[in-house]
């Protein structure tokens, strides 16, 4: 591996525009990671890894109750526009993202702050639980222990904006940020292209490496990738289409273009508990040993491995000993003739209806018809299908693909609570199994108490626990666990975890060109 | 029998003839033809990547990404395809033809308001509405056919407005109107018939546009579901694979239009059969 | 004349109208909820409710389209839900690049649809006719999406005569235009060549003949400006189904124009855009009849007479 | 008139030229080893039966045959020693419309609609004489004024559709003599217009001869054109040529039995002076008397609107009425004349009496105002009153086997079963002299004639009182228009009907007429018997009518 180097120009193609650049509004996988970079947050992650790292914080503090945090900000640290990043900018910040008129999606990630219900119930727009005692010091009070607080500080809807900026772009922030990350925003032609310059007061030095990066928006990846194989590209963001993988692949300068790694991401399909004859526990588990994953697998050219539980293997407290359903026909075929069900039953699968989603549908369709299950597959637009996974009664199955859970922070926590948890099985929710254990979401509110740093290890074996306990309930069929693969020009330099970062999608900060 | 008579002497429309016959023929005898089950995804159907296979003695024209048997899935999709391209198209073309000619003739406000609601139409995307009856029916073949149909009367019925206004400025109307004839017979016996070539221009070029028109409707979750076979469909999953999978795109692309073609010259003999004032020309 | 305008004014707003009325009736019988795309995942139901509430969601129907009727009138389209932003600034940003695509690939389309009905017309039952009529109807029948890829592999790729995608030299235009435009000239071709065979039958095409005329004169002065009143009445039918194919070509190519803002509208549930768009098209649409109203006249006098 | 033709060599010449039509069933001959010569300043006029060869002659030397379905079989056509019919495609480019020029059958449809007049003009002049010299424009404004057109300098800016037929037949002429042909060929050029413009026409060609000394071949049916025009006459028949010679000799002594049926045939104005009615034809006597009985149709203060139609948004279009204040009355067994220029509302008033144009007023048929009945109720008032069309190829559906045309009445007022209805048509065909086998045919395999008489039968098949017949003979050659008024009177007498007889050919009005009302400007301006309009018309207008009759005999020919 060679060493990384400083400076270039580089051009990254997406299929999507960019909706907005607002980091308390801005919520897909594509914003993400520029959000990141073209601001800063007092909590991040060590470039390609789930490690939690101070950013904009010098030093914080967590007191043994785990009820208040207590942040050092880093001196010196200036806006683009140049004015020095002060504590009250980070209150600002967070009470914008909750403040009901941003409209952001983000605000239940600071539920645990204290008076969080009183902004969001419209009564105040200030967060009382929040404290500037003097420009560099910033103290958070919480309503109750959150182990997870510190990923919540590093999450997009945590970064720092000057309000004199947002005011200035009177709600045009989305497309006029100002920030304090490791690019600036030089030029946006809508539809067109974005570019992103270095911030050369960046806190952090040597941070980012590259000068410059375009976006160029509105390409079919099927194009950006012959573009990238004539050097017009360096990096095609929508990753390969399964049409020219094995041909990329295969070819000789395969290696070098493709990128491939893991992401925080699971592959499942949701069996509506509320639904027959999905409520017995039997037909539930019989489906999961239907499904053929394997097979799967190879439909997905090799681009993804079998899962057995919720959790992707590079999360925090994945369980590697577990197993799970293994395949099995006639151990399928078995329960179901026991829950009652010997020839099997009609039912529906929805999907969305983007290659290859319907494909593996069609893949789970046939796996269901062996063991007698009659399954209409119907695959959607995705508005389509997440509103009939959040009406109760309405989808018996829903086959996640091209929405799948992809982790907003790399702890356990976040696979459960709307999608498992009890919170989630309700109108409009996202827990599409309508599953809810009135226990285990006792036991997931208990391991997210355990605040204390030292008891991390514990916490996440808690949580390991709780996600292979649900498995005997089998609300879900978890099928893969999809590995990123992303196409970038030879002279891009980097180890493939900041091309495929599992907090930021693509780090900005840390890919580098070669030459 | 005169007109079949008649066409056979044609080459051109002995071969449309006999393709449109084919076609009817394999898809009605698909189960007893098709050499696997147009639904089987085949462990030997993909490579060992996951590749779909090229067309050999096994699979005499390939398979498909998940590793069905094109050639059965064309068959079975000759079905779906047959339906959509007559039934709908034919609806559509009856709706446009029958609007067309009512607001053409209709003078006053009856016939305004049906050429504002056809303007109206025309200005509205189509495709808009198809999500949402796709959103709000169960899709069923027959209801793809019936959007379909509601999608493409539109241009018939402007065509077919301009058409019946310069036929009812004919004398002969005026001469049937002096006979006593009532607007039905007027509609029906004398301005219908002269629409018969305008129709079968719609009705066959319209067939394979239809057919494709069916695949990105299956594509926005209305069309036949998965894994029912159509040709527009079968073209449409696998559109992105014309370099990795030729087949899949242009095997599927020339039974469609040679489906089309035939279609259209039957239709075009047809019209020359009907239309008397062609007899005996050159 | 005043009068005849005021009347087309009247008649394209009611269309207007129309359009925005049932467009509006068919995206709030759509199930989906466009609070709960922005929300995303991670939001609890509370955040959802606030952002319906915001939005106005919360509101009866009739209120909400009463109050974007409004705006309309303002000639405010209201602003994007996952955006964040004006839909007038957002569409006003992509029309210039749609518009210059359509005309463009109209173009393309007349003059060689023209070209070839002229062509079948004129050697009618012959290879070039049977030909011609072939050719249409492949390009009527091919996928766009596997048309437009090929073209840009060829040309683009492989020739590299044709930058692959982006906007703004007139060599970037090319390809999408002739997407368009090749595969929409079977239509025109096949009208052409009919209504060519209609007019070269006529008796003012043998007085030009009695002239001594050349067959050029004969065809393109005499015969062409007869046969071309059904090709304007057909642009104006055409600009609509314009709309869908441009979505497509505007992918392929990188086109930045509102077929794309549209298509992701779509995906995201973005209702203003989505009414933006959909009235602007109309709007094309209704502008389009208009346009060929207006041409007809200076292309046959008779007209204009009325 | 030049001195002596027969002494020059001729300038064109055909010689035993035969045309076949490809037909289904092989080759059909439809011009048979015709041969004439036309002389320098000649001019030949060529007549005969409809559907004999006349204007297939015609395209033949202009070398305009449409080639898929005529060719020359064999034969020869000579231009100045020059022969014509083995030509290459872009020497007989420039033969057209330089050497050899042609004015059309039909004025109507024989001009460019989108093309200015002047546009039309001129590129025929760049054509053949490319730009030198004087400038096209120059040449053809010249033309213009040489055909005696109104405002020749407005009229190159117009179109087509702002010239009457009139001017429209002169625009024709001033083209094809705008380049000096040496032959001019004019195809039934006055047959779509009316007697006055006739004349006119017929005089200006006269004109035009002596001052571009061209050689003309004149085509028509019309006996007394010929008479008036002709050097020397080629009389046509099934293809064949079967007489020719000078004028005087054809008229006075014709040997050719067709030739005397055809001078036989021709209607004579003044052949019925001192009659009231017009001429039995049969000999049953009539029945009834009918002065006492009511009139079938009644007319009181017509008026008649076209364009004057409010709706929703379109405007009221104030514009001079197409008729105004005409009032008439007919009798059964009785026919009332309507004559007058073209344009001056005959076919309007003929339209409105039978309530298929909005009018005001009112009109009696039967005794029944038509003003206040609804579609419906106007069905009863159709059975009794009908209509032949002035264009009977327009009025008949191109795509309805001519049988099931003449039986359409019938179904439509639901009178007898299919085999009645059969019986009937059959019958029908009979009695205007069609065969049986003409029912299964259709409107274009019959000839003009042929179609006419479809068109009479169809308005006698439901038995009526009154028909309206709108120029109903116009397009037919003599001597069928002589069988078809037979025809008509023999009906008139047997069943008692009574005809609204439109027409512009004084000779035939007097024919069929116990009245006659004579309109101008959409105004009757003289009514009255037969005999008073004719023997002693009180109407400057009537008069000049009756004296632009062409006299079907070359010795009575009007000084040029
Ligand atoms: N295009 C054609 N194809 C076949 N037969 C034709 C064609 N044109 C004319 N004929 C036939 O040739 C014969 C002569 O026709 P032509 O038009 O010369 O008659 P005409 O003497 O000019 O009659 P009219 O007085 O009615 O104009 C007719 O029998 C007609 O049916
Ligand atoms: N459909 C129509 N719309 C408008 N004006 C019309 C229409 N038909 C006839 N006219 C006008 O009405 C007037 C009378 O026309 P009409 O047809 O009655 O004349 P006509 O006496 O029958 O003439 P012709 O001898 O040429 O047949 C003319 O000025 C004509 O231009
Ligand atoms: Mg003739
Ligand atoms: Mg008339």
């Amino acid at each position: 591996q060679d060493a990384p180097k400083q400076g270039g120009d580089i051009v990254i193609t997406y299929k999507d525009d960019i909706a907005t650049l607002d980091p308390a509004i801005g919520y897909d996988w594509v914003n993400w990671s520029m959000i990141k970079s073209l601001f800063s947050r007092l909590m991040d992650y060590t470039p390609g890894t789930t490690e939690l790292v101070p950013s904009l914080a010098e030093s914080f503090e967590v007191a043994p109750d785990g009820l208040t945090y207590t942040f050092k900000l880093r001196k010196g640290a200036k806006f683009t526009n140049g004015r020095e990043i002060v504590a009250s900018d980070v209150k600002y910040s967070i009470e914008r993202a909750v403040d009901p008129k941003t409209q952001g999606p983000g605000a239940g990630f600071f539920g645990a702050i204290k008076g969080f219900d009183d902004v969001t119930g419209g009564k105040t727009t200030t967060l009382e639980g929040i404290e500037a005692p003097d420009a560099a010091t910033v103290v958070f009070h919480l309503s109750r222990p959150d182990a997870t607080f510190l990923h919540v500080l590093a999450v997009n809807f945590a970064s720092v904006v000057p309000k004199e900026a947002v005011e200035a772009a009177a709600g045009d922030f989305g497309k006029k940020p100002v920030g304090s990350g490791t690019f600036i925003l030089k030029d946006w032609t809508v539809g067109q292209s974005l570019t992103f310059e270095r911030n050369p007061d960046y806190f952090i030095k040597d941070m980012p490496r590259i000068d410059k990066f375009t976006v160029e928006v509105g390409q079919e990846p099927l194009v950006a990738l012959l573009r990238l194989q004539k050097g017009e590209v360096d990096i095609a963001g929508d990753g390969i289409p399964p049409a020219k993988f094995l041909e990329i692949k295969n070819s000789p300068e395969g290696a070098e273009i493709i990128v491939d790694g893991q992401q925080l991401h699971t592959g499942y399909v949701t069996l509506n508990t509320k639904v027959k004859p999905f409520d017995d526990v039997k037909v539930r588990q019989a489906v999961n040993m239907a499904i053929n994953k394997e097979r799967i697998t190879r439909i997905l050219n090799g681009r993804a491995t079998p899962a057995n539980q919720p959790l992707p293997p590079l999360m925090p407290g994945y369980d590697k000993g577990f197993t799970g359903y293994a395949f099995d026909v006639e151990k399928a075929k078995a329960l179901l003739a026991e829950a009652g069900h010997p020839d099997g039953f009609e039912t529906i699968l929805y999907s969305t209806n983007t290659d290859p989603q319907p494909r593996i549908a069609q893949a789970i369709q046939q796996d269901l018809a062996a063991v007698g299950i009659k399954a209409e597959v119907r695959a959607l637009a995705q508005a389509n299908v997440i509103a009939a996974g959040g009406t109760e009664g309405e989808a018996p199955m829903i086959w996640s693909g091209g929405m799948a859970w992809i982790a907003d922070f790399p702890d356990p926590s976040n696979f459960y609570g709307p999608i498992l948890g009890c919170s989630g099985a309700v109108q409009g929710g996202w827990n599409w199994s309508w599953y809810c254990n009135e226990a285990l979401d006792k036991r997931a509110v208990e391991a997210d108490s355990m605040s204390d740093p030292a008891k991390a290890g514990e916490r996440q074996a808690a949580w390991g626990k709780i996600f292979t306990d649900i498995m005997a309930d089998a609300p879900w069929v978890p099928v893969t666990n999809e590995r990123r693969v992303v196409a970038k020009s030879p002279r891009m330099g980097g180890a493939g975890e900041i091309y495929v970062d599992p907090t930021r999608v693509i780090n900005y900060d840390a890919i580098y060109v070669k030459q | 029998m005169e007109a079949l008579k008649a066409m056979v002497r044609q080459p051109a429309a002995l071969f449309g003839l006999i393709v449109v016959a084919l076609v009817v023929f394999l898809a009605v005898a698909a189960p007893l033809i098709a050499p696997y089950s147009p639904d089987e995804q085949m462990f030997d159907g993909l490579t060992l990547e996951g590749a779909p296979l090229p067309p050999s003695a096994q699979f005499l024209l390939g398979t498909d990404t998940l590793g069905r048997d094109l050639f059965s899935r064309l068959l079975y999709g000759a079905r779906t395809s047959l339906v959509i391209g007559l039934v709908a198209n034919g609806i559509a073309v009856t709706i446009g033809l029958l609007i067309g000619i009512l607001s053409g003739y209709m003078r006053g406000i009856v016939g305004g308001a049906l050429m504002r609601f056809t303007d109206l139409m025309m200005a509205f995307p189509a495709l808009l509405l198809a999500i949402v009856l796709a959103a709000l029916l169960r899709p069923s073949l027959w209801i793809v056919a019936m959007v379909i149909a509601l999608v493409n009367w539109v241009q018939v019925a402007r065509i077919v407005y301009t058409e019946t206004r310069g036929l009812v400025e004919r004398d002969f109307i005026l001469a049937e109107r002096s006979l006593g004839a009532g607007h039905g017979r007027i509609l029906f016996h004398h301005i219908l018939p002269h629409l018969i070539p305008t129709a079968i221009v719609w009705g066959t070029l319209g067939i394979a546009t239809t057919v494709l028109l069916e695949a990105t409707l299956s594509f926005l979750g209305i069309g036949v579901q998965p894994p029912t076979p159509s040709w527009g469909n079968i073209i449409f999953e696998s559109q992105s694979y014309f370099q990795a999978a030729p087949w899949l795109v242009f095997i599927p692309g020339a039974v469609i239009l040679l489906t089309a073609l035939s279609f259209n010259l039957v239709g075009d003999a047809l019209r020359d059969i009907l239309d008397p004032t062609q007899r005996g020309r050159g | 004349m005043v009068f005849l305008l005021l009347r087309r004014l009247v008649q394209t707003a009611l269309i207007l109208l129309g359009v925005a009325a049932i467009t509006f009736l068919l995206l709030y019988a759509l199930p989906a909820d466009p609070a709960r795309m922005i929300a995303g995942r991670s939001a609890t139901a509370q955040t959802v409710a606030n952002i319906r509430r915001e939005l106005g969601l919360d509101q009866p129907l009739l209120v909400q389209f009463w109050s974007y009727l409004q705006g309309l009138f303002q000639g405010d389209l209201g602003r994007s839900y996952a955006q964040k932003t004006d839909v007038g600034a957002l569409i006003a940003a992509r029309l210039p690049a749609t518009l210059i695509l359509m005309a463009a690939g109209i173009a393309v389309e007349v003059v060689l649809g023209v070209f070839l009905g002229v062509l079948a017309a004129v050697r009618r039952g012959g290879f070039v006719d049977r030909f011609v009529m072939m050719a249409s109807f492949v390009g009527v029948s091919a996928p766009q999406f596997v048309a437009a890829l090929l073209l840009l592999y060829v040309f683009a790729v492989t020739l590299a005569w044709f930058p692959m995608s982006g906007f703004g030299t007139p060599a970037h235009v090319v390809l999408p235009a002739l997407t368009l435009g090749v595969l929409g000239a079977g239509w025109y071709a096949r009208m052409v060549r009919s209504a060519m065979i209609d007019v070269l039958n006529q008796d003012y095409v043998r007085t030009a003949r009695a002239k001594g005329l050349s067959s050029a004169r004969i065809i393109f002065r005499h015969a062409l400006p007869n046969a071309l009143l059904p090709i304007i009445a057909m642009i104006g039918i055409d600009i609509g189904q314009f709309m869908s194919g441009v979505v497509v070509v505007e992918a392929v190519y990188g086109w930045p124009g509102i077929g794309q803002l549209a298509w992701q509208a779509i995906q995201q549930v973005d209702i203003p855009i989505i009414m933006g768009v959909t009235l602007v098209s109309a709007l094309a649409i209704v502008l389009g009849n208009l346009l060929a109203d207006i041409l007809a006249p200076l292309v046959d006098p008779r007209i204009r007479a009325r | 008139m030049t001195a002596s033709p027969s002494a020059s060599p001729p300038v064109l010449s055909v010689d035993r030229l035969c045309v076949d039509a490809r037909t289904p069933e092989g080759a059909r001959r439809v011009l048979d080893e015709v041969s004439f010569d036309l002389k320098l300043g000649e001019t030949l006029c060529i007549a005969g039966e409809s559907g004999s060869g006349k204007s297939v002659t015609s395209l033949a030397i202009m070398g305009l045959l449409p080639k898929a379905s005529l060719r020359i079989a064999s034969g020869s056509i000579e231009l100045e020693g020059r022969e014509l019919s083995r030509l290459s495609n872009s020497a007989m480019r420039s033969v057209r419309g330089g050497d050899v020029a042609m004015v059309f059958q039909e004025p109507m449809t024989s001009l460019n609609p989108v093309m200015s007049i002047g546009a039309q003009l001129t590129e025929a002049i760049r054509e053949h004489q490319g730009s030198e010299g004087i400038s096209a424009e120059a040449v053809a404004l010249r033309m213009l004024d040489a055909v005696h057109i109104t405002e020749p300098a407005r009229r190159l800016t117009q179109y087509p559709h702002e010239l009457s037929g009139g001017m429209r037949q002169r625009v024709m002429i001033a083209m094809a003599l705008s380049c000096r042909p040496k032959v001019l060929i004019a195809d039934e050029p006055t047959t779509a217009l009316d007697v006055t413009v006739q004349a006119q026409i017929l005089k200006l060609m006269k004109e035009l001869k002596q001052e571009f000394g061209a050689s003309i071949i004149l085509i028509t049916h019309d006996m007394g054109v010929v008479a008036q025009m002709a050097d020397r006459v080629v009389i046509m028949q099934h293809g064949r040529v079967v007489e020719q010679g000078g004028v005087l000799p054809i008229f006075e002594t014709p040997k050719a039995p067709y030739t005397r049926e055809l001078l036989a045939a021709v209607p004579r104005l003044g052949a019925y002076a001192g009659t009231d009615g017009p001429p039995r034809v049969g000999s049953e006597p009539l029945a009834g008397n009918p002065e006492t009985a009511s009139p079938v149709l009644s007319v009181r203060g017509l008026e008649v609107y076209y364009g004057k139609k409010a709706g929703w948004f379109s405007k009221v279009k104030e514009s001079r009425p197409a008729v105004s204040d005409v009032s008439f009355e007919i009798l059964p067994g009785q026919t009332l004349g309507l004559v007058g220029e073209s344009g001056s509302g005959k076919s309007t008033t003929g339209k409105a009496v039978l309530g298929l144009v909005p009018f005001s007023g009112e009109v009696l048929v039967d005794g029944r105002d038509i003003g206040p009945l609804s579609q419906r109720q106007m069905r009863p008032v159709r059975r009794s009153a009908q209509m032949i069309f002035q264009d009977p190829y327009a009025s008949l559906d191109p795509r309805m086997a001519v049988g099931a045309a003449i039986a359409e009445p019938m179904i439509i007022h639901g009178i007898g079963n299919r085999s009645e209805q059969d019986d009937r048509v059959a019958d029908l065909l009979r009695r205007v002299g069609l065969g049986p086998d003409a029912a299964s045919r259709y409107p274009h395999e019959f000839s003009g004639g042929q179609r006419q008489r479809i068109c009479i039968a169809r308005a006698l098949a439901v038995n009526p009182k009154l028909i309206v017949a709108d120029e109903s003979v116009a397009a037919l050659d003599v001597s069928v228009r002589a069988r078809v008024l037979d025809l008509m009177l023999e009906l008139q007498e047997t069943m008692g009907l009574a005809y609204l007889f439109v027409s512009h050919d004084m000779a035939v009005i007097e024919r069929m007429s116990h009245h006659v009302a004579v309109m101008r400007g959409g105004r009757i301006v003289e009514m009255g018997t037969r005999r008073a309009v004719f023997e002693d018309p009180k109407e400057p207008y009537t008069r000049a009518l009756m004296a632009a009759v062409p006299i079907p005999d070359p010795a009575l020919r009007a000084v040029a």
